[in-house]
């Protein structure tokens, strides 16, 4: 079967697809604490940021409005923020009644929920980009140089490696239990509440099984491959002139937003 | 169609720089703990198999059943991992599930990735190991009844720290953020305990030799218990107390001197970063500190007791 | 380029289609992979047919399809009753699929669990219940293993609960995914012999030419989502041609 | 009752056993499960061996002992080197066993990674890895997937990459788990193909006994944990008692 929905890579010829992943790890993350750095309401500096974004989508040749379609996934989670709108004191803009009470929106609420908005919106954009332009297994290398205890990027390697298998087994358990969910002619079908849950957890104690079942057929195959338990990679990336240049760039940018944003 | 990000992921751009470092200080130095625990106690075998637990956790998050009207219930996991897995690994597992899915599906952010984790992946473990030992030599059904508890608790107390956590960043009023958190995770954590519940229940019928197995030494768990109990307390106390006084815990705040006199509420200091580690963040990072000092210090004192038991 | 054959090119007896009629079938995955290009096929009373085709060409597809488990453009009717989103429940529990890996199909701890999950999500009454689980273990000769664990059965044994879970809702047409994929030659036969008796009309799709010709009578070859012979196993498996053509080979 | 038949009761060739011995294997799982008891073997340079026998045999068990993951009691020999503790690392560079289920023996994310794994364990130079990488890869024709994530693979070339996995060890004794379970007549017969070019002795365990009878001049039964025939595989299959008492059949 096929998992594609977890390949998030984008294969594509690319300025940005042949930086080294360290560059792109860390250029991400600086634009994301770039983002959070700047004070509400700093609109030039988001702006800026912005045009940064574009011009980066655009350098990855996915198109400029790749990271925006897929930007959707971070709308939901607004609503918990939507209520600075009424709760930050100041000039009213526009008021509601509502079960008979009144709520006001102010105009500091306002712009607190617009810097909150975008500066989500900016920051999971480009992570979205990081991710479309690094193949996987580079950004858990990428990790690795970048001093992430090698326990985890191994056990980060091994889930992305498994996500696909056991995923590809979770689906077909719950197909499985599709296909025999089923009903008598003129019967409710379904079952208690209780029942479904403990069928649900019955399928998650099946996979615990097999996953732990596999996790021992693993180890056997990398015993029986000499491992000894150290791993030993080669270091597949190397960096190059061009990569230093794109860092220190990233680099001039966040400072030249900081400073658009504070002054 | 695969993949529904859950409400607990925060995103990045939705807690306040501080609130996000502190957090990641304190998830940083309990994983740091955990990786040397884990490096000490464990196997090679290790390796490869919480890869494959951090991809089932992963798997098992699809599982769902459907509860009522469209709606459905699915798991977390951060308990179940840590019972079956023990807590350190438990933990390392939960991160790297919340690392991927940060990393691969933009749910939950980067910079806010240490609260995430400290959220759904440490207090999780913490809570369900904990109250797991608690049962140790009981029958079975109070195993899972303690189980199906900590299952629900552990939900609760991710809730409870992200809602605490966005009202520290003025993201969202302490009144309204709490109440609604907590009420929707609460349905949540049910359908998150039965499914732990009835999923261990699975594993003590075919394969109860793989429980038990991985459990510590009898003084670690106690402190584990110690650890998972003084959390619990925390969320069974402060959860009430937040959302039906949310005035009240501003109160507490102004009366040790968080707060000064006459301000409205704290996410009215809007972070102003040109002294990003000092001046009027202080607030909110002296309370997210608190909070981060909390976990540190169990954690300490648990490697404490972990040492003592080992030498 | 492949050979290809009209559809029914070989003489087959003919009822119209009273259990199974699927008409002009397209479906392509999400990630637009086609797999199934138009499928047309019909089932009677009583037929046993036999599935083949090399990897991908869409016979676990089509056989997905036959329960709503996916559903594509074009028609599907199981029993004269038109295959629609609300009829689903009725439908599963009229076709009985089970699935390759018998792993996939028990998900409870114990057998008994197992083969009672259709008959209670059925929401028939417990006795009921009690009583159809009784049958369909005794119908593959499983009595004894009512209250074992299922995950510490053997593959051939799990093979036979995986399809007691499925006629303990009394299905009319049993779709069975490469039933012996795995087995040993001995669990191969007792599987074969099972599905000899077993009175019920049923679509096998398998890689295991052997089993086509010892069992069924007629034989349904597809490639590329498309039914590209239909007739009668013998004939297929003489048509050198054909075999060859489809990645397939003589018993 | 078994039939049991004398080991070596057919007329083989003899060389001494130069590149396998194992000698009187007993073994038992922690459960307390007898899975080998008192395995004799022997193979020489070129051998190709299949390995047959019905479900629950000692096959697999058995492979697991060749390079020491198991360890029961009984000598096991490769190229005249006792298998210990202390050579195990020389040991598991000169067996190279692949696992039935492709997805267990590639767990790295790329193809290139999982081919290095072994000569990188082994602790050779770096440009010495990537020499034998491609070596292996060559070897199984598979060099364009060098970059390719390995969860994008079909069964066919999973199962050709955990070949390559194995050779770029450079072993002497390749031992194959079931190599042809789950895959269709055009990938079997890849498969096959290439078994026959690869210079290497090997002892391959299968249920197919159609892959034994055209690849294999040597073929060797087990069951319930002892080798009961070992000769040429065109008189094993012949023998019908044989093949029944131990659940197998003819081809
Ligand atoms: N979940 C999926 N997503 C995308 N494409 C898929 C999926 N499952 C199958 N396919 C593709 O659909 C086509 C038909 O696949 P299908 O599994 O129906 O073939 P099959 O005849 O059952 O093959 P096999 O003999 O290997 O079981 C293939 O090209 C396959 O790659
Ligand atoms: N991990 C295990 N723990 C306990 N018993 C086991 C384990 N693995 C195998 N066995 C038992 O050991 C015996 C030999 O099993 P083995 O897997 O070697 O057989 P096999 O010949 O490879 O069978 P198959 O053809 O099904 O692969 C069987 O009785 C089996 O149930
Ligand atoms: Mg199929
Ligand atoms: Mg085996």
């Amino acid at each position: 079967m096929h998992s594609n929905a977890f390949n998030r890579y984008r294969e594509k010829e690319s300025f940005l697809h042949r930086l080294d992943p360290r560059v792109k790890v860390a250029a991400t993350v600086a634009f994301i604490v770039s983002n959070a750095l700047l004070p509400d309401g700093a609109w030039f500096a988001f702006a800026f940021a912005w045009a940064f974004l574009l011009a980066c989508n655009l350098l990855s040749r996915l198109g400029a409005s790749y990271t925006f379609k897929r930007s959707i996934i971070a709308l939901p989670f607004a609503l918990i923020a939507i209520t600075v709108l009424f709760s930050v004191p100041g000039n009213p803009l526009a008021v509601f009644h509502f079960l008979n009470s009144t709520f006001a929106i102010t105009d500091a609420g306002l712009l607190r929920f617009a810097s909150i908005l975008v500066r989500s919106w900016l920051s999971v954009q480009m992570a979205i980009l990081l991710v479309a332009v690094t193949r996987f297994p580079d950004l858990v290398h990428a990790l690795e140089h970048l001093r992430v205890p090698a326990i985890l990027t191994t056990i980060i390697a091994f889930l992305y490696r498994y996500l696909f298998v056991l995923t590809d087994e979770v689906l077909r358990l719950l197909r499985a239990r599709e296909s025999r969910s089923a009903a008598a002619p003129g019967s409710r079908s379904g079952g208690g509440v209780a029942w479904r849950a403990k069928v649900a957890g019955n399928l998650a104690g099946q996979l615990f099984l097999r996953s732990y079942e596999r996790s021992d057929r693993i180890h056997n195959a990398m015993l029986a491959r000499g491992y000894a338990g150290r791993l030993y990679t080669l270091n597949p990336h190397e960096m190059r002139s061009k990569d230093y240049y794109a860092a220190a760039f990233a680099l001039a940018f966040v400072f030249l937003t900081q400073l658009i944003g504070r002054f | 169609m695969l993949y529904s990000p859950a409400p607990l992921h925060i995103p990045d751009g939705f807690l306040s720089l501080m609130v996000s470092i502190v957090c990641w200080v304190a998830a940083a130095l309990t994983l740091a703990a955990a990786i040397s625990r884990t490096n000490r106690s464990l196997g090679e075998r290790q390796i490869p198999l919480m890869g494959v637990m951090a991809a089932f956790i992963f798997a098992a998050q699809m599982i769902n059943f459907p509860v009522a009207g469209g709606t459905s219930g699915h798991l977390l996991g951060g308990a179940l991992a840590a019972i079956v897995l023990g807590p350190w690994a438990g933990m390392l597992v939960m991160t790297a599930v919340i690392a991927v899915q940060a990393l691969l599906f933009q749910d939950g952010g980067l910079l806010v990735m240490g609260a995430n984790i400290l959220n759904m992946g440490l207090v999780t473990a913490a809570i369900g190991y904990g109250l797991y030992r608690l049962a140790d030599g009981r029958s079975k059904t109070v195993k899972l009844g303690i189980t199906g508890v900590a299952a629900w608790l552990s939900v609760m107390a991710g809730a409870l720290l992200t809602s605490l956590q966005l009202w520290l960043s003025g993201t969202s009023p302490l009144q309204v953020v709490v109440p609604a958190m907590l009420g929707v995770h609460a349905l949540i954590g049910v359908g998150e305990a039965l499914i732990t519940v009835s999923a261990l229940g699975f594993i003590l019928q075919t394969r109860p030799d793989l429980l038990g197995a991985e459990s510590e030494s009898s003084k670690a768990g106690k402190g584990w218990i110690l650890a998972g109990g003084v959390i619990s307390l925390f969320v069974v106390f402060l959860s009430p107390f937040a959302s039906s006084h949310p005035d009240g815990l501003e109160r507490v705040a102004e009366d040790l001197g968080f707060l000064q006199a006459g301000q409205a509420a704290p996410y009215n200091i809007v972070p102003d970063y040109t002294l990003p580690f000092l001046g009027q963040t202080a607030l909110s990072t002296i309370l997210a500190g608190a909070l981060g000092a909390i976990t540190v210090g169990l954690v300490v004192l648990l490697i404490s007791r972990g040492i003592k038991a080992k030498t | 380029m492949p050979v290809t054959h009209i559809a029914n090119q070989f003489a087959m007896p003919d009822c119209g289609g009273d259990i199974l009629i699927v008409n002009d079938l397209h479906f392509s995955y999400p990630d637009g992979q086609p797999a199934l290009n138009g499928v047309s096929l019909k089932l009677c009373e009583g037929d046993k047919v036999a599935l083949m085709g090399p990897n991908g060409a869409g016979k676990s597809t089509l056989m997905l399809h036959l329960n709503g488990i996916l559903s594509g453009r074009g028609e599907v009717e199981i029993a004269g009753k038109r295959l629609t989103r609300d009829n689903l429940p009725l439908i599963r529990s009229m076709v009985g699929l089970v699935f390759q890996n018998p792993d996939d199909q028990l998900f409870s701890p114990t057998v008994f669990e197992d083969v009672a999950f259709g008959p209670l999500h059925m929401g028939l009454p417990e006795a009921e219940v009690r009583a159809r689980v009784d049958a369909a273990l005794e119908a593959v000769r499983m009595s004894s293993y009512r209250d074992r664990l299922s995950h510490h059965l053997s593959v051939g044994e799990k093979k036979r609960i995986a399809i007691a879970t499925v006629l303990s809702m009394r299905p009319i047409l049993l779709a069975l995914d490469e039933p012996s994929a795995g087995l040993d030659p001995r669990a191969r036969r007792t599987l074969i012999n099972l599905l000899r008796d077993l009175p019920i009309a049923m679509l096998v799709s398998t890689h295991d030419m052997k089993l086509a010709q010892e069992l069924f009578p007629r034989a349904v070859v597809m490639d590329e989502g498309r039914v590209v012979a239909d007739g009668l196993t013998a004939d297929i498996l003489d048509d050198e041609a054909l075999l060859t053509a489809h990645g397939l080979e003589k018993p």
